[in-house]
């Protein structure tokens, strides 16, 4: 067996009395697309947030190809190679799209401590930048402000963002919430081109999507997780049919 | 802020027509005074005497028409910088009046003296422009800042206290005030106590004073922090039985707010509204009518100040471009001043007498400092021996 | 503050893509100064007050270098101003009167000042970032008024200007008016340069949204610290200059209210755009200066001392037209000067 | 130092500490519910006092005084924010800065406008005026402890009105999250004038019983602002616990520790070094406190939940 490229042992998250995430041991493989679906409130985003280090947890371990990242700040685990995008739409207003992308190709190339030199101007930044701004159908919108794009397009910007970092491992909150029917179908249609070259964990309510993008589905309900197996398993498990797919299916 | 006196320009044409001689340029003497902010009160005091007086003088100083300009510093030593530069080099006058406070009149010094124009004080005189830093373009009319404190300390040690406990804002002029009172005082200080500048609540000095019964105790609180200090040692029980010196703490320009809570209160003056001269009575008279208050000595030295110029003007037949000619008018004197005995001594500051006042309330209904005794005659400050100027 | 921060953004256009109109006027009057001063018949007197400008100006500017990009809103940045005055004076009493040892030693002090300051205030957010950086300043406005021996409340005059290796070059008033205005060039050039470099552009970024800043890899604090001490630096370099202006260091320098009319200046101009800052202070000192004279022209109809009683209390005409500035003039000046060129 | 100076120099604290806390408590509320900051409270805290002064040589009775000044402190309050305030509700907090900046400059002038730049006297009334005798020597006037009385009163209104009312509670959730209570259907606009409006008297009330200890003038109010802000900071935006809490802490550091400052430094230094020392570190002592504080809790004492 292949060794995981991120692993949750017994992760816990409380807010006071409200336990939020309760034991979530989970492991990704490399280069697969993992989904995680549960009801609203089962805790996914949170989940996201531990593993991305936004919150920090009450106990369990995170392990990156087997390096224990628990304690890094989320700039850390950036560093080492774990990208995320924000369920509510994160990007920097009052940026062009390019320089949005060109920031995050900034991160990873060269130091940040330069006073002089018009970063704008810096070649290598904005070819890496219109690259990703292309992978994710962005290419022609590179100039606009990015407060003034579409939602779609804004979802794709954080994309675009995303993968900037160079990331061996993207967590997605929700990418296709809030999007039209044409908006949706080119971020899907982007996630399927990137999973070939990228492991991604993708929370997602849209089921067509889920099922038809996911190598693998975990469920999360109330907090802990019910089941992990394939989409085609995951549909005809008794226990995720009666705590959720049976009410929405 | 350019203030010119529209009645000095009725009365300058009037004069024009009756002399064609004196068609000469108006001499122009700028005002520096804080107008604003919670000090406001000691600038209008100051201004409202000196223009009192340009009235009292027919609207001319040694025969010249006058233009007074009134500028306020704001309290800000390098705001103040570059207003008189503006007065120096826009409106170009010939004589700066002014200030009321110390920081700003070592702050302005510089530029006017440097500018080889005269510079009269009206008011702060603090220790380096009496000694060190004295300058031959300085004079002032009222008095180094120590020598009020200095009465106190005197009257301390006359009366025999044991005792005292010391009180001031934790600044450099409080500093200054403590060793002033302590240049005459030789009993024992039981506790120099300090609070932060713009203290307005003295309870925890007020109970040490309680606690520890000084024979008396002395106090340099000046504005909205000695009508609270005088206010509360009333309050407190404590103005019935220690008394209570103080200098700058108990004037004309805190008074109306203290009322009966500083009646008895002692200060240290080198003049008082009750000052017994007929010119004084006059002008304390004039002041009231005009402006519906009792003067404070801010009031009479910006008056004397424009006596002064008034008479060395006189000397130099009007003419300001002879400085040192000017300058020996200056230091000459020759006028009578509000508060009688006046000389220049050699630092441009006065030699003059200083009493023992006390706060007391008129018939009338109004508050005003009353002399209790002389303390010094022809009293010179302290430091007119470091100034080495030559004039 | 982060907050404030999302509503006000700087153009997004790249950095010096286009010709700026602005601040080359703003420049070429500053540097037609001297021969407006000396045509206005006061040269001392306008030169003094252009010089000040400038060097509020360049205070101001330093502010906005953390404020318009970077969102701090520091509310004791006077305090650099009067470490850089104390600078010179202490040196200056010390018998070191050369700007070539003033200045790098006032610059020293704002950066290791601003680094103990800076580390500690950038801890807290918004409002609580604002209180700390006053807490601060007013610690060393107190340190201030207690060094007796630096003349304490009252300040210290200085026996002359800086020398400048040796020689008596900025004597002259003429002469210190260059050498502000060389100032104020140099250190604007610089930070412009700055906020378009590559740390520039995570400052700004940092101001937008400081978690995406961290989900793709950058710390803010770092960078908020070093322009927290970069924009230090410059206001101590004012404060030197402040001193040699006036002849004269005081605690007077680092008052609240004066931090306080140093962030007014850089909201006056504009926020983060750098000259804003600079045209904001050149408003708000030419106002203060003028206003009191503009009032006493426009009270011609009014009785004589109706009318002295208008100028003297000019700040009750000054306190509505800032209200006024800020409800009717968005964006301070510059916002104005942008909207009357973009129809 | 003993005990009873302490006792005191304690009631003094808590005195000072109770005034700071009646202007803070409007600060606070005005910022934690609207989310505005509003540099005029200090104005409204000397609008107060010098409201009192008009009245009390008006009627020449204090309690007259009293009631006539707390309605007109609230009509001023209301007026300035309908006249400016409320268009700044929606703006960012540098705008608010400096509208209510401009607010300060006017009112300050203002007030010297009409009632001249001497400052004003207020008697106390006569059976507030005099003094206890606390110990043998040690005298304390009546009326320092009617402040802390009212003071401590003012406080526990306070606290039933947030706690047990419906306005206290929307203030309450508004603190916390003012888009939720809008959704409730709550007319918020109303909301925030009432909070403003309380606030405003709040100040206004602080001034009007300092009125007779401390000199009615213009400015008088812009100090206090600044430690009303480094309380509010330290108790936590937009809690009345954290405010009353801050404000006692803030008087008691202040009071007790410039008096016996120079004397616990004497136990290190020789007594002039420490004297001169405790003078320096004395004003300091309350900006210290705070850095201490936010060093620790960056969000105050009591943070809002949001």
């Amino acid at each position: 067996m292949v060794e995981p490229l991120l692993e949750l042992r017994h992760l816990k998250k409380n807010f006071g009395a409200l336990v939020v995430t309760d034991d979530v041991s989970l492991a990704v493989e490399p280069g697969e697309l993992h989904a995680i679906i549960g009801p609203n409130g089962a805790g996914k985003t949170t989940l996201i947030h531990q593993i991305s280090g936004f919150l920090s947890s009450a106990s369990g371990e995170v392990l990156l190809g087997g390096q224990d990242i628990t304690r890094l700040s989320m700039h850390e685990r950036v560093r080492r190679g774990l990208a995320r995008s924000f369920q509510i739409t994160s990007i920097l207003p009052g940026f062009s799209a390019l320089e949005n992308v060109a920031l995050a190709v900034q991160a990873r190339s060269g130091s940040s401590f330069r006073f002089f030199g018009d970063a704008s101007r810096e070649r290598g930044l904005n070819e890496l930048a219109m690259d990703c701004l292309e992978q994710v159908g962005l290419g022609d919108r590179a100039f606009a402000t990015a407060g003034f794009l579409s939602h779609g397009e804004k979802r794709q910007l954080e994309l675009a963002i995303a993968l900037a970092t160079r990331p061996r491992l993207l967590l997605l909150d929700e990418p296709l919430a809030g999007t039209g029917h044409d908006d949706s179908q080119r971020v899907v249609e982007t996630l399927r081109a990137l999973k070939s070259r990228i492991t991604i964990v993708l929370i997602e309510h849209d089921m067509d999507a889920v099922f038809s993008l996911a190598d693998r589905v975990s469920v999360l309900v109330y907090g802990r997780v019910i089941a992990t197996d394939t989409p085609v398993a995951i549909r005809a498990n008794a226990e995720v049919r009666t705590a959720y797919l049976g009410e929405e299916v | 802020m350019n203030v010119t006196i529209k009645t000095l320009g009725v009365a300058a044409v009037l004069g024009l027509a009756a002399t064609p001689a004196l068609a000469q340029e108006k001499v122009k003497i700028g005002l520096l005074l804080t107008l604003s902010g919670p000090s406001a009160v000691l600038g209008q005091q100051a201004r409202d005497g000196f223009q009192l007086a340009v009235k009292d003088l027919g609207g001319k100083l040694g025969g010249r028409d006058v233009e007074v300009i009134v500028v306020d510093d704001e309290l800000k030593p390098d705001v103040a910088v570059t207003k008189v530069k503006g007065l120096l080099e826009r409106d170009k006058v010939d004589f700066v009046v002014g200030p009321i406070f110390s920081n700003v009149a070592v702050a302005v010094h510089k530029p006017i003296v440097d500018s080889n124009t005269f510079y009269i004080s009206s008011n702060a005189g603090p220790s380096n422009l009496a000694g060190k830093s004295c300058s031959p373009y300085f004079f002032a009319t009222s008095y180094q800042n120590d020598q009020n404190h200095e009465v106190l300390g005197k009257v301390a040690q006359d009366r025999g206290y044991k005792k005292v406990y010391l009180l001031a804002p934790n600044y450099q002029a409080g500093k200054d005030a403590l060793a002033g009172f302590k240049r005459h005082f030789k009993g024992e200080i039981i506790e120099e106590s300090y609070v932060p500048l713009n203290n307005l609540d003295f309870q925890s000095e007020l109970a040490k004073i309680a606690s520890l019964k000084p024979d008396a105790i002395f106090t340099f609180m000046p504005g909205g922090m000695g009508v609270n200090l005088v206010k509360q040692y009333r309050a407190a029980g404590l103005a019935d039985r220690i008394p209570f010196l103080s200098a700058f703490t108990v004037d004309e320009s805190t008074l109306p707010a203290q009322q009966d809570a500083a009646i008895g209160m002692f200060g240290g003056s080198n003049w008082a509204p009750n000052l017994d001269t007929p010119q004084n009575k006059k002008f304390v008279a004039d002041y009231e009518a005009a402006y519906n208050s009792v003067p404070g000595s801010y009031s009479m030295h910006a008056y004397d100040a424009a006596l002064l110029i008034d008479s060395a003007l006189k000397a130099t037949g009007g003419k300001t471009d002879n400085k040192d000619a000017l300058r020996a008018a200056l230091k000459k004197a020759d006028f009578k001043s509000l508060r009688g005995d006046f000389k220049i001594g050699a630092n441009g500051f006065p030699v003059q007498d200083f009493y023992l006042v006390k706060a007391a309330k008129r018939p009338d209904g109004k508050f005003q400092t009353e002399i209790v005794e002389k303390v010094f005659d022809d009293y010179t400050d302290a430091y007119a021996k470091e100034c080495a100027a030559t004039n | 503050m982060t907050e404030l921060a999302q509503t006000r953004s700087a153009p997004a256009l790249p950095f010096g893509r286009r010709f700026e109109l602005v601040p080359v006027i703003l420049f070429a009057v500053f540097a037609a100064g001297p021969i407006l001063a000396s045509a206005s018949g006061a040269e001392g007197y306008v030169l003094s007050l252009l010089t000040r400008v400038m060097i509020l100006g360049l205070a101001a500017m330093s502010l906005d270098l953390i404020l318009g990009y970077g969102a701090l809103v520091s509310f004791g940045h006077a305090a650099f101003l009067g470490i850089g005055a104390y600078a010179v004076g202490i040196l200056a009493s010390h018998g070191s009167e050369d700007a070539l040892v003033q200045i790098p030693v006032a610059l020293a002090a704002s950066a290791g000042f601003g680094l103990v300051t800076g580390a500690i205030s950038l801890r807290t957010k918004g409002v609580y970032f604002i209180m700390i950086t006053l807490a601060f300043g007013q610690m060393l406005f107190f340190l201030a008024t207690s060094l007796a021996a630096y003349g304490g409340d009252d300040g210290m005059t200085l026996p002359e200007r800086s020398r400048v290796a040796g020689t008596a070059l900025i004597e002259s008033d003429v002469a210190f008016y260059w050498a502000s205005f060389f100032c104020l060039l140099v250190t604007y050039a610089l930070a412009r340069a700055v906020v378009a470099s590559r740390f520039g552009r995570v400052l700004r970024g940092t101001r937008e949204n400081s978690v995406r800043m961290e989900a793709i890899g950058f710390q803010p604090f770092r960078y908020q610290l070093a322009a927290y001490v970069l924009s230090g630096m410059m206001a101590g370099l004012a404060g030197c200059l402040l001193a040699n202006q006036t002849e004269f260091v005081s605690p007077a320098y680092m008052t609240w209210q004066r931090s306080g009319e140093l962030i007014f200046m850089v909201v006056l101009g504009g926020l983060g755009t750098l000259h804003g800052a600079i045209i904001g202070a050149a408003a708000f000192l030419l106002l203060e200066e003028f206003l009191p004279e503009i009032l006493h022209t426009l009270g011609f109809m009014l009785q004589e001392d109706m009318r002295a009683r208008l100028v003297e209390n000019w700040k009750m005409i000054f306190g509505p037209l800032l209200i006024l500035i800020v409800l009717f003039a968005r964006g301070g000046i510059m916002g104005l000067w942008r909207r009357g060129h973009h129809g | 130092m003993t005990p009873t100076l302490l006792f005191v120099q304690s009631l003094n604290g808590l005195q000072f500490g109770l005034i700071l806390f009646l202007i803070a408590a409007g600060l606070t509320l005005v910022f934690g519910v609207m989310d505005f900051i509003n540099l005029a409270h200090g104005v409204q805290y000397m609008v107060g006092a010098y409201l009192m002064a008009a009245f009390s040589a008006w009627t020449g009775n204090f309690g007259w005084a009293l009631l006539l000044a707390l309605p007109s402190a609230l009509a001023v309050g209301l007026l300035l924010e309908a006249l400016v305030f409320r268009h700044l509700y929606d703006r960012d907090h540098l705008d608010q800065v400096l509208a209510t900046f401009g607010v300060i400059l006017f009112l300050n002038q203002g007030v010297k406008f009409v009632w001249g730049a001497a400052p004003l006297n207020v008697p106390a009334p006569e059976w507030l005026s005099g003094s206890v005798e606390l110990a043998d020597g040690l005298l304390y006037p009546v009326y320092r402890l009617a402040i802390i009385v009212a003071g401590l009163a003012v406080a526990a209104l306070l606290y039933v009105l947030v706690n047990h009312t419906r306005v206290g509670m929307l203030v309450r959730a508004g603190a916390s999250n003012a888009p939720m209570v809008s959704a409730l259907g709550v007319n918020i606009r109303r909301l925030f004038m009432i909070v403003f409006g309380f606030g405003a008297m709040l100040a206004g009330f602080a001034g009007a019983m300092v009125a007779p200890i401390l000199s009615v003038e213009p400015g008088m109010g812009d100090n206090i602002l600044i430690l009303a802000f480094v309380v509010i900071v330290i108790g936590g935006i937009g809690s009345i616990r954290g405010a009353f809490l801050a404000a006692l802490m803030v008087g008691l550091v202040d009071t007790v520790g410039r008096s016996f400052a120079p004397n616990l430094l004497r136990l290190f230094l020789d007594p002039a070094t420490a004297s001169q020392t405790g003078r320096a570190v004395a004003p300091m002592l309350i900006y210290i406190f705070m850095a201490a504080i936010l060093f620790f809790r960056p969000a105050g004492l009591f943070p809002a939940k949001r």
